[in-house]
């Protein structure tokens, strides 16, 4: 339904926690309403939630981080076409005493094996986010099936990251994390970055328009509005912009081609 | 309490069928494989105070529960002018417990409460429900929390709540067992004067003297059965029962 | 432990600031629990006195059932209601999914049965010791009920009491339907799991003391009221 | 729509496949809300039949605080037993955090207060009517509550339920003390969020309806007892 | 009921600084401003029945609950062998209230809890428990839920309970109210050997016959205050005070 009259015209965002709980949309969002006047309602949830949300119809527009089920979303038509937007990247946290010795590390699945080895405690979020699949393929990497520790060393937290970051803290458990969340995050205990910078460990978010033609009442010209902004030049300088702490959280990487085919 | 209460002004006129005369036969209740009740045949007429006596947990209370419909027999019928005590025949009657049961309200709340389940005007009821305060005695009391009476003004308070329900029948279980002498004339003149009117009167009492005073007729109820039914002076001159005779002779009734 | 007195001197911090989105996150809890308090009881409590009154066949299969759902997960809740208002649901069309009246349905629902159970037992209870009379005074059963709730007034202050806690304190079905949108949906609890999410323990915390507050007021008020009426005086 | 009749089908399957998984799932949510409400019941119950029939200064305020902690939010609860029991916090040498000692505790914690309040205006109006008698019988202030538990036995029972159903709906709290730790601290209720959260809502739903089942069979189980025991009868 | 009441074994043996005579002095009750008792001043001595009469709302229940300790008095003293009514003294005396208040158990629950209230053991409670039950003449309805009893069965499994106390003073609030004659009679005769045995009596009754048959003073109560307090011989030939006059002749007492 297009807004009641009078009403401020607003679209809903099906993201994920972790963009929300780094305080980028609070920083980004004004300054898109105030050039268009389009409110942006952000409802934060786990990737496949807002994802299963989008398909409902239960959105205007995605942007989450799981590759290959943004693609598939969009190629079973329930998005129109998935534009890169940005990226970020994952980190290895852990204890400053390092029971695993992974400090330094170059290699994310080498500091995964030696955590395996070492049975120090890892708080997997075990939920199927983007962060947790992108964890399973560094376990898949490293030769390790930790699902067989499950409950012993390897906790599957079954939360979200704020929420597995809060447990690993209190156990002093290793975990992976994306570091947007992580520089956010004020509950840090005794945690620290141990393993950063390796490729492997590249985050990048797509934004999709949810498809009218599946579902009508999708604000398809605000929607849309948004995702040029949020590709374009505008958008992309206030994503490189955002700080937190002192540290760039977001890097931009839009690109001006949708990078799946349009479906009608 | 006025030594002449007030005749109540009245309010709709009574329509509808006769409820009277009342014919019980067969009447049973059990509980729980127990028999309470019966079997117990039962003619009420009009125009007359019925008292109705026995020992305790003969089943006094119990048999006017049944006439009053409010627990179903475990047989026999009760048909009051033709019909059972439904609803419809609930409502030409009033009951008065043997425990008060009062609203957690004010005297005069607990009688405007029974008079506005009867049609009248805002007028009419107000003035009934002065004519009840002052028949009771409770005017003084009229703003006072119900649960907070006295014994007897609790009981006092729990007649002049069924007189405002204006029925053509009104059992009466025991209602006057904590008033004080003159208090218990003066109710003793209000049923007589509420049956002068036309209801027929269904007393239950231990009170000999008191049965003697109103009764036209006895019925005396010794465990669950009927071992009389008589009128008045043939009852306390010659008891026809044994049990009747030990009862009022202060014996235990075996 | 820290935490602890940050929380404390943040909560008095938020507080006295008069911060307006913290004042905006207040009204849309009160409204939205107050709401959903409000048509809990105008539903749960003529239904807790109907089946405290009622005997039927069936009844305490109903009552088994009506006592099990104060057990109904608010996050189950959540999702039933989810699905009736997604727009791929048979409601969906409402456009509701997302709005404050979306939690006022999911809480409603969630408290609806709890307010119903309780003032079943109230309500039973009392008419152990009216019911007769009322039968003899032939009320009708909306008369019965009626007068029933009057008479257990305090204790069914109680049970509502016992639903504005669960409806105010709830955050399992609100997210789910309301989606924590700031500045549309944002209540005191979302807010709450937010900053926990983020670690930000003491602000969390601290809300939740800005929480507890607002539920003494709310009984405090309505203990005021009781006091007031001279309600005990009656009892 | 199909997300329902999928979870009916997955509950259906779910429960008949003898899941081990699912089955360590149910008793842990059993026994950490059994545990609970054991906790919250005898510590609870007796509070509140103290409440009862104490008269001191400042009960009224107390009374409002009880009444006030029925709304304490779960999230705020479990954060701070997760400072109490955190490695960083007073009690952290026990090490009990994330593990299904935590998550008794906390949902303790939480019911407690809710038993506390419900069964003070229960045991309060029962007082009312027995009061003068036992003070007459000089009873001690136990004997007096015990009587008074056992005379209001039907309604406690409610009252009891009302607190396990809270307890085993119970999310917030526990997701935050326990962890949601596969195999360790997962219960129903942080199952099912789990699954929402990945989007498995039909998945969600069905163990929900496993959740409400249980919740089912304790409380027929409870309504079997009480027919059983014939304690109507005394009424 | 059994026409001689078996007497009852007691309990243990009775310790203590006596407890008469009492001594009420300037008594005064008043609530929301309101006078309902007072000022009164009382003696009551040992071997005495002492019958508490006097008009509906008269004031004997609360006089009665005020000296059992039951509420304060807003101002006075009242005085048990030197002692105000708490525990020590409210210990070694027993009440039957105006209406019973049962406990949700069978009837022989009901006296088991009031015998487990004292010192005794199992067997000696449970000889007793039977001869109360015998006394009440309750013995067949041992088994039976209190609160279903009739009235009158109510009422006796209440003093049944009171004198399972084994007091030292009985204070009986109209106990005979919903008795039947026999039953009446039995009490009466039951509350005698009480006496007879120390039991000091003080007993609220609108019975003038009953008052007559055990009173040996009558202490009559009007509108909160004594108007007279005579042996009972004096009281029935020539009441001194008008109101007991009215009362005795059934007249409304102003
Ligand atoms: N629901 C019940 N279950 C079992 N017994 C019952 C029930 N109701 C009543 N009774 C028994 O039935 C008998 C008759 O009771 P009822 O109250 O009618 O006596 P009553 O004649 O009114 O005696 P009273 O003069 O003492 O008032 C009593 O012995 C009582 O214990
Ligand atoms: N808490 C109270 N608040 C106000 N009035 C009260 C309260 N308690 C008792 N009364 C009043 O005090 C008066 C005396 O009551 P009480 O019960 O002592 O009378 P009583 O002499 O025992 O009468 P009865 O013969 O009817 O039993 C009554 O008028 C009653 O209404
Ligand atoms: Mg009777
Ligand atoms: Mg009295």
């Amino acid at each position: 339904a297009p807004a009641t009259a009078g009403e401020k015209p607003f679209i809903i965002l099906q993201s994920t926690t972790s963009t929300a709980n780094s305080g980028l949309y609070d920083a980004i969002l004004p300054k898109f309403t105030e050039r268009t006047g389009i409110e942006v309602r952000v409802v934060a949830v786990g990737t496949g939630q807002a994802i299963k949300n989008a398909r409902n119809g239960d959105g205007d527009v995605l942007l989450v981080h799981d590759r290959a089920a943004e693609e598939r979303f969009v190629a079973e038509g329930w998005g129109v076409a998935r534009f890169d937007v940005m990226y970020n990247d994952f980190v290895i946290v852990g204890p400053r005493s390092d029971p695993a010795g992974i400090r330094g590390l170059k290699s994310a699945s080498a500091a995964f094996a030696r955590i395996a080895e070492a049975k120090a405690p890892f708080a997997s979020r075990g939920d199927n986010s983007g962060t947790h699949k992108k964890e399973l393929r560094l376990w898949k990497a490293a030769h390790v099936d930790p699902i067989a520790a499950s409950g012993r060393w390897y906790r599957e937290t079954g939360s979200g990251m704020g929420a597995t970051l809060n447990a690993a803290s209190a156990m002093n458990a290793y975990a992976l994390t994306d570091r947007g969340t992580w520089i956010a995050f004020a509950n840090r205990g005794d945690l620290a970055i141990l393993v950063e910078g390796d490729p492997a460990l590249f985050n990048p978010y797509g934004v999709i328009l949810v498809n009218p033609a599946r579902h009508p009442h999708v604000k398809r010209r605000e929607g849309q509005a948004f995702i040029d902004w949020i590709t374009g030049p505008e958008g992309q300088a206030a994503i490189a912009a955002y700080r937190l702490k002192g540290h760039q959280l977001f890097f931009p990487n839009a690109r001006r081609e949708a990078k799946a085919r349009e479906r009608k | 309490m006025p030594e002449a209460a007030p005749s109540l002004p009245l309010s709709a006129d009574r329509a509808g069928a006769p409820l009277l005369p009342a014919r019980i036969g067969g009447l049973v209740f059990e509980t729980a494989g127990m028999r309470l009740l019966g079997p117990l045949d039962l003619d009420l007429g009009p125009g007359t105070v019925t008292v109705l006596m026995g020992p305790n947990g003969a089943g006094k209370s119990l048999l006017l529960r049944l006439l009053h419909g409010l627990v179903p027999p475990t047989s026999g019928t009760i048909l009051w002018g033709g019909a059972p005590p439904t609803e419809p025949v609930r409502r030409r009657q009033a009951m008065v417990f043997q425990s008060p049961v009062l609203l957690r309200r004010s005297v005069a709340g607990n009688i405007a409460f029974a008079l506005s389940l009867r049609p009248g005007s805002r007028v009419a009821h107000a003035r009934r429900l002065d004519a009840l305060l002052d028949m009771a005695d409770l005017t003084p009391l009229a703003h006072m929390p119900a649960r907070r009476l006295s014994g007897g003004e609790q009981q006092r308070l729990a007649l002049a709540r069924a007189l405002a329900l204006d029925p053509e029948v009104l059992l009466l279980d025991e209602p006057t067992a904590s008033l004080d002498p003159a208090a218990t004339l003066a109710i003793e003149r209000i049923v007589r004067q509420a049956h002068d009117r036309g209801t027929k009167i269904v007393f239950v009492t231990h009170d000999i003297g008191q049965a003697g005073r109103l009764a036209d007729e006895v019925v005396f109820l010794h465990r669950g059965r009927i071992t009389e039914h008589t009128p008045a002076d043939a009852f306390f001159d010659r008891p026809a029962s044994r049990e009747a005779r030990d009862y009022l002779a202060g014996r235990i009734v075996l | 432990m820290q935490d602890f007195a940050e929380a404390f001197r943040l909560a008095a911090r938020l507080v006295l600031s008069g911060d307006p989105t913290l004042m905006e996150i207040i009204a849309l809890s009160l409204r939205v629990s107050l709401s959903a308090l409000a048509i809990a009881v105008l539903v749960g409590l003529p239904a807790g006195a109907f089946l405290a009154i009622a005997r039927f066949a069936g009844r305490n299969a109903l009552l088994v059932v009506l006592n099990a759902l104060m057990g109904l997960p608010p996050v189950v809740l959540g999702l039933l209601v989810y699905l009736a208002l997604s727009r791929a649901g048979p409601l969906g069309a409402l456009g509701l999914l997302y709005t404050p009246t979306a939690m006022i349905i999911a809480q409603s629902l969630l408290i609806t049965p709890i307010i119903a159970a309780l003032s079943r037992q109230v309500i039973e209870d009392l008419d152990r010791e009216y019911g007769e009379q009322f039968r003899s005074l032939c009320l009708s059963p909306y008369r019965r009920i009626a007068v029933l709730v009057r008479e257990g007034r305090l204790a069914l202050t109680t049970v509502a009491l016992a639903g504005f806690g669960r409806a105010i304190a709830e955050v399992g079905a609100v997210i789910i339907v309301g989606g924590n949108i700031a500045h549309v949906t944002r209540v005191m609890t979302t807010a709450i799991a937010l900053e926990t999410a983020k670690g930000e323990l003491a602000l969390a915390l601290a809300l939740g003391l800005v929480l507890m507050t607002i539920a003494l007021l709310v009984n405090g008020a309505v203990m005021a009221i009781r006091l007031g009426t001279g309600d005990e005086r009656h009892a």
